[in-house]
């Protein structure tokens, strides 16, 4: 299966145009630097929920591992847990990673684990052919809600915000040297980074145009000033028609649930059949 | 008195549950043989909970109705229990608290309120002070009990052996229990045989969220995860459990995880996504009577065929159904090394009963199973990690591999894990995942996967699974009949099954469920059985009462 | 030619699924019969797709592999399908896309992309044109077309008709299709008779979270939740469903909810829960091929035992499984009535085929069931919402009622429904639940839940289930035997199914799935198939593919 | 089982001393205080999930659900969905709503639907016997974390902040007479509110003189006043060793979810068989 520049020989399905390409010609190219830098890339394992975006892992020939719909999270956290020297980095949809498994989303932040989501925010769901996802605003007809959606969207960065996670940014899939840079930089934190990608849906829900009307790159922006990120996260809702910035919102250092763990962990020195026994007869 | 039972009662938070294991240890010291049922609400404080502690110079692994002793902390453990002794003036009791008739020459009242009093002594120390009373009273030496109690409660011993000490003198001798030739053998719960049975199979990560019956296997493993090295987590969800289960076999490292049926429907998902990707993971299910939240505390064997049956798609699955500590061990170890080397999921079977219940654990009856590894990619060819092979089982190498690339996937896959809708393709691999089925039902065949108790030779053959097995065998010895217990349920071995049924005439299925679960199951190889004893309120069968129940079909 | 099949195929998005029920509905006002199957992977845009549309004098609801007709926007169509045509020359293609080798004299190319450039037309109206040249070719008048493309295409209606017409004026006739007497029906698929059916039943509220092949049954739904007051709501995840449409059921509304396997597993705890606390739902389970993900736009029927076990504990549960969209209707409907009267959970087992393939509806083939209450409480003594009856039914009455106290729990509970650990509260809790199975199975006989087909008499018998319903009654028709199809699957409808096996020497069972699930059903009742003919590709029988295959077994 | 005092006859099994029993007194007098301004008492509807916490429903002698653990939302949602003149009000514990299903409380917030969630906030799992929970403080000894978590607890109001709920307060098992305070302005707010009671375990995690040195009321709080609400939301977060603030942190009026969707359905008036009929032709 061996093939040059990445790729795989699985036909790519995406919709011409779609803006998840962008997304997997930044994370190609990342890893090929990373690689030059001296990343061997069979430490690199790419984790993928269901939809779309998850047929990324198809089209790059490097670890991957294919999961459910909403469950990318905690694979990649045991996988990272396991193997603390992997890069471990999560593709996941807004419906997937916002909607059917938010949970694992708010605990991988919450423990700081050192893997990096990259969520294929298109807000729509693609693959199930165009319902409204948790970040769909207010009013979004889809095929689940015909007569608009009643439900304000969330804001994802204001919810791994508060759930603790030490790196957070934002790209467009228009922007593909931006996302380069984010990418990199997600994947080089030491701690759990995401990084929301305003990715276009050029069939169910095209957004480009009202984004290229409103995207800005920060600047002048420290992100590791509490209170700068968080005005600055608060700035775009994802509902509000307001200026929408890009570039790392947020970025802390922190200690990482693995290396805690590790700490825990003597290596196992003795045989365990002689531990076994000795445990034994402390139980009688 | 080489065969006798202690009722220890009292409200929840009254240390009912470690007085009953102080006990038992000390019985074991005088090397008798012990089982304990526990039985206790969902209450943290208050209610009626009790445990039976047997003692007998057989190995035994079922509780008995007939007490020989009762030692009661409060009024409704006398009331409720008193009529099942067999000498109804043996037994101890807090006479500050217990508020009932027992009449003057009968019992011993100890003033345990006081006694804890005078010695400034928290209330969770009752129970010692009941222990000290019952030494005396059956004979044991002060000195046993003293080194027990150092051992067991460590925490403020000295005031604990103090008030245990006043509880030994005030008492009197009553009968004497007499101390056996024999060693005595380490006591360990089910969950403690499996968490052990698993450490034996390699296991590296133990993944659970809290739900009883299976919580005290996350206790265990988590307490003793420094020793053996064990990454140890308690995750959000169930769903994050199974998870970071498969997260951890891609990464090439033995995970087992534990719930009860609520938590289990959570991992269905993940379950048929194991089969799929065939990452092997291992599941102790801890049955509980449902449906929903039901009975959480008690016991019932309801979940045979969602086991079975659970998850979307058809796939190899291994399942067993252990019956008592040592079973617990040696089929803990098989599931973690035959997960691997087929690739599959493996469920432990597992219920209140057995996770809960106190044995003596001898380690002498349990075959020796080492670790064995999976089977690994011979590095001559480019690395396929869906190779289809004759036995349906793809050599593995791991993420980290300098010269393969490992891809798994939920979705419908080729030989290198590229997604396909192809119905050849499908068809090939669905194929080839069932022909696991094949292959693993050959190999369990070592292992012995139906086992045979009793009289070999009689025309009557009490049918279990699972933790009856304890009670099905010893009333089975009793009466002079047949136990047939298969351990595998699936690839289920219909082979050594039928062979076991020779010669039987009339057969009794024994289960705790409303509907015959497995009477039904071997219906489906064109098997029945005769008769069907059921029970279903949660509580275990006593050797007693299934005695009773049996003899009325034979 | 009164019954003919048409291929149209091309790449996802270019309007396949949308040209096929433009002809479907075409030919149904010439009185045809129609069925559609689709076949699509799981893409957005590319790859490839097709629809085959059938028409027929006679009703069908099953597929051929023999095809009349071909038409392709893409090269695939024509390179994968030509040797399917009975007359290899029978087809229209975009001559600007399809690089085949046609042969100069052979079907009919028709420039689209030029005629769409002149047009100014979107690339989505390719299929306009194309039907257009279809509709010459077979000698269909133009204001047929002109009506159905207004009717079904409104949006930029007049361009459409334009790039339709000229694909009309550049084709040529070919062969004539005649105009029957009959009149048309109204074009369902089967997701859309289980909506319509559950709305005759009393529908108020339908959850879902979208899933292949289920989603259409949340969009139709949702299409029409105005004209019908219904709530709709696609909430967080299928756990969330499952919860809303418990919720609603305690609030006294009828609800259902949609899923496939793997959302399933998720809603197997709130299954489990509703069994226990009695509330009512109707869980439309559509199956596609796993395990997990697996081909998530295909066929299968490999979730039988699951959704006869799914959830822990024991319950009763209902499963129906129609077969077509009249079955689909009708059993939507008994499915919400018998839900509701026996406080049950209702599984409408469908699959993908069902779900979207798309039929001619008969209403006046469908036997008229009204909605029907459920048991209410008649006032007379203090409300108990678990009052154990001799049928197992607790009156109900609804939080709301002044008078009445309406207590439900997921634990075991009394009949107030107040939680109990009482070993006999539990047992007779158990039992009255369970009671209800026997009640609901009495009932059920009214409705004929096994159902037969084919020459009555016959000693070979096609045993089936579900949507594989049309091709085996296609099929014995053909070859003169008789089919067995059993509707309901829980309670097993046992002495019906006997009944309806006299007289038959051999019985064939055909399902899509590895492992026979009916046929290993019907061993639990002590019956057995003489043979299985699977398939598990994802793809269901044709007409002449099942044939062929029944045919070796007679 | 009509009895007075809105007890029940079912035996109370909370151990001596737990703040459960405040939570329990305070809602029975805020009950009753609602039924004598004129709510029917048939038109409560607790909804209470598995842990120490929902055995109150078997207490309170009002229509109950007693749901499955962490699934209070949704079912409370629908009972509200479906009966907008209903007052519905969830009780959940710490394990239960921000564990096991805090995805449902993070989109009952985002819907803003009209329900009070009171949270029995222990800071471990009670009915399991001691677990830690999302709320635990970092290196929480519990039985399944024996030598110390390593995560820091989440804060519940921030999330409920970033997540959308128009009400957030919090109050302690010490302090009934603001319990009933908070409780009966939960249930007359409209909209998604949350109450979040520190609630002392005495058996598992005894945090009474811990909070009794800690807690003070807002005072001079506009909590109408979204930046001050924020303040004092993340002035103690669960681990360190913070004042902690009690009272109403959070209001504001915004549109329900129900009454949103009240608006999109019409009452039904000719019958369905009719419209089956009628909406059929349409296919053909
Ligand atoms: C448990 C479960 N529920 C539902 C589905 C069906 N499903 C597949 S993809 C998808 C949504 C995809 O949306 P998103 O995550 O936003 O990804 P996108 O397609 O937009 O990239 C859904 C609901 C599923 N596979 N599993
Ligand atoms: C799906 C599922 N998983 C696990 C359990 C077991 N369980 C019962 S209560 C409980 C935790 C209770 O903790 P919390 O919600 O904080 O409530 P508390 O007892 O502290 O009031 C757990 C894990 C369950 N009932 N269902
Ligand atoms: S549907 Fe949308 S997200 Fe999916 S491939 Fe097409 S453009 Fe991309
Ligand atoms: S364990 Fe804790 S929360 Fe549960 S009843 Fe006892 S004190 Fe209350
Ligand atoms: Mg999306
Ligand atoms: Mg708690």
């Amino acid at each position: 299966m061996i093939q040059k520049d990445l790729g795989t020989y699985a036909a790519n399905t995406w919709c011409p145009g779609c803006g998840d390409f962008a997304i997997l010609n930044a994370i190609k190219s990342v890893l090929k630097s990373l690689n030059e830098e001296g990343l061997p890339l069979e430490k690199v394992v790419l984790v993928s929920g269901i939809g779309c975006h998850g047929k990324i892992v198809d089209y790059i020939n490097v670890n991957s591992f294919y999961s459910i719909h909403g469950r990318v999270p905690p694979a990649a956290e045991a996988i990272k847990i396991a193997r603390p020297d992997f890069k471990v980095i999560g593709f996941a949809g807004d419906g997937d990673a916002y909607g059917e498994g938010v949970e694992h989303l708010i605990f991988a932040a919450k423990r700081n684990i050192d893997i990096t989501m990259i969520i294929h925010n298109n807000r729509v769901y693609g693959l199930t052919t165009g319902q409204y996802t948790p970040t769909s605003p207010l009013g979004f007809k889809g095929r689940s809600t015909p007569f608009g959606t009643l439900e304000v969207p969330i804001n994802p960065l204001e919810l791994m915000f508060s759930s603790g996670a030490t790196f957070i940014a934002r790209g467009t899939s228009h922007g593909i040297d931006l996302l380069k840079k984010l990418f990199k930089e997600a994947i080089l934190h030491k701690g759990f980074s995401l990084v929301d990608v305003l990715q276009v849906c050029v069939t169910f829900y095209n957004m480009y145009e009202y984004y290229e009307k409103r995207v800005y790159e920060l600047k002048d922006h420290n992100p590791e000033d509490y209170n700068q990120a968080f005005g600055k996260i608060r700035e775009w809702d994802y509902n509000k028609d307001s200026p929408i910035a890009l570039g790392v919102f947020y970025k802390k250092d922190s200690p990482t649930f693995e290396d805690k763990f590790a700490g825990l962990q003597p290596k196992e020195t003795i045989d365990r059949d002689s531990k076994i026994a000795h445990l034994l007869k402390s139980f009688s | 008195m080489n065969d006798f039972s202690i009722l220890f009662g009292g409200k929840a938070g009254d240390g009912i549950d470690r007085a009953g294991v102080v006990i038992a240890r000390i019985l074991n010291r005088l090397g008798y043989r012990i089982y304990i049922y526990r039985d206790y609400p969902s209450i943290i404080r208050g209610g009626h909970t009790f445990s039976i502690i047997r003692a007998s110079s057989n190995k035994i692994s079922a509780h008995l109705n007939r007490i020989d002793f009762i030692l009661a902390l409060n009024t409704d453990t006398l009331n409720l229990h008193r009529n099942k002794l067999k000498n109804n003036c043996l037994f101890l009791y807090d006479s500050d608290q217990v508020k009932a008739d027992v009449g003057p020459t009968c019992g011993i009242g100890l003033a345990i309120g006081k006694i804890l009093k005078e010695a400034n002594a928290p209330q969770v120390m009752r129970n010692s002070c009941l222990i000290g009373g019952f030494c005396k009273a059956v004979g044991i030496e002060w000195t046993i009990l003293e080194e027990v109690l150092r051992k067991e409660i460590p925490k403020d011993i000295d005031i604990n052996l103090k008030v245990s000490r006043r509880g030994y003198d005030e008492s009197r001798e009553l009968i004497k229990i007499e101390r056996l030739t024999q060693e005595g053998l380490p006591l360990l719960s089910g969950n403690e045989a499996i968490g052990l049975g698993l450490i034996k199979g390699g296991l590296k990560d133990y993944i659970a969220y809290p739900m009883s019956p299976s919580s005290s296997l996350l206790h265990f493993l988590a307490g003793v995860s420094k020793e053996f090295s064990l990454k140890v987590i308690h995750p959000e969800s169930e769903i994050g459990v199974i998870l970071m289960a498969l997260g951890f076999a891609y990464a090439g490292e033995r995970a087992a995880v534990g719930t009860s049926g609520g938590g289990f429907c959570l991992m269905t998902e993940g379950l048929s996504f194991a089969g799929m990707s065939e990452l092997p993971v291992v599941i102790m299910l801890g049955q509980r009577p449902g449906p929903s939240t039901g009975l959480p505390t008690y016991s019932g064997q309801t979940e045979l065929h969602f086991v079975l049956n659970a998850g979307q798609g058809e796939f190899t699955r291994l399942v067993v159904a252990p019956g008592d500590s040592e079973e617990a061990y040696l089929w803990s170890t098989i599931s973690l090394n035959l997960a691997w080397k087929y690739q599959v999921p493996a469920i432990i079977l597992s219920d209140k009963n057995l996770c809960e219940g106190v044995y003596s654990f001898d380690m002498s009856l349990v075959e020796d199973v080492k670790e064995e590894g999976p089977v690994l990619w011979d590095r001559k060819t480019t690395y396929k990690r869906y190779l289809d092979t004759e036995t349906g089982i793809s050599p593995l190498t791991f993420a980290g591999d300098k010269e393969a690339i490992v891809k798994i996937d939920s979705y419908e896959h080729d030989e290198f894990g590229i997604t396909t809708e192809d119905p050849n393709i499908a068809t090939a691999m669905q194929k080839k995942r069932l022909r696991k089925e094949n292959s693993l039902a050959e190999e369990l065949k070592r292992f012995r996967p139906v086992r045979v108790y009793g009289k070999a030779d009689s025309e009557f053959g009490i049918v279990c699974w699972g933790s009856n097995k304890g009670v099905c065998v010893e009333v089975a010895e009793n009466l002079g009949i047949k136990v047939i217990m298969p351990v595998v349920l699936s690839p289920f071995p219909l082979k050594e099954f039928q062979e076991a049924l020779l010669g039987i005439k009339k057969s009794i299925c024994v289960e705790n469920n409303a509907t015959g679960q497995f009477a039904r199951l071997i219906n489906r190889y064109g098997l029945s059985v005769d008769e069907k004893v059921l029970k279903y309120d949660g509580r275990p069968f006593s050797v007693d009462e299934l005695g009773e129940r049996i003899k009325g079909h034979i």
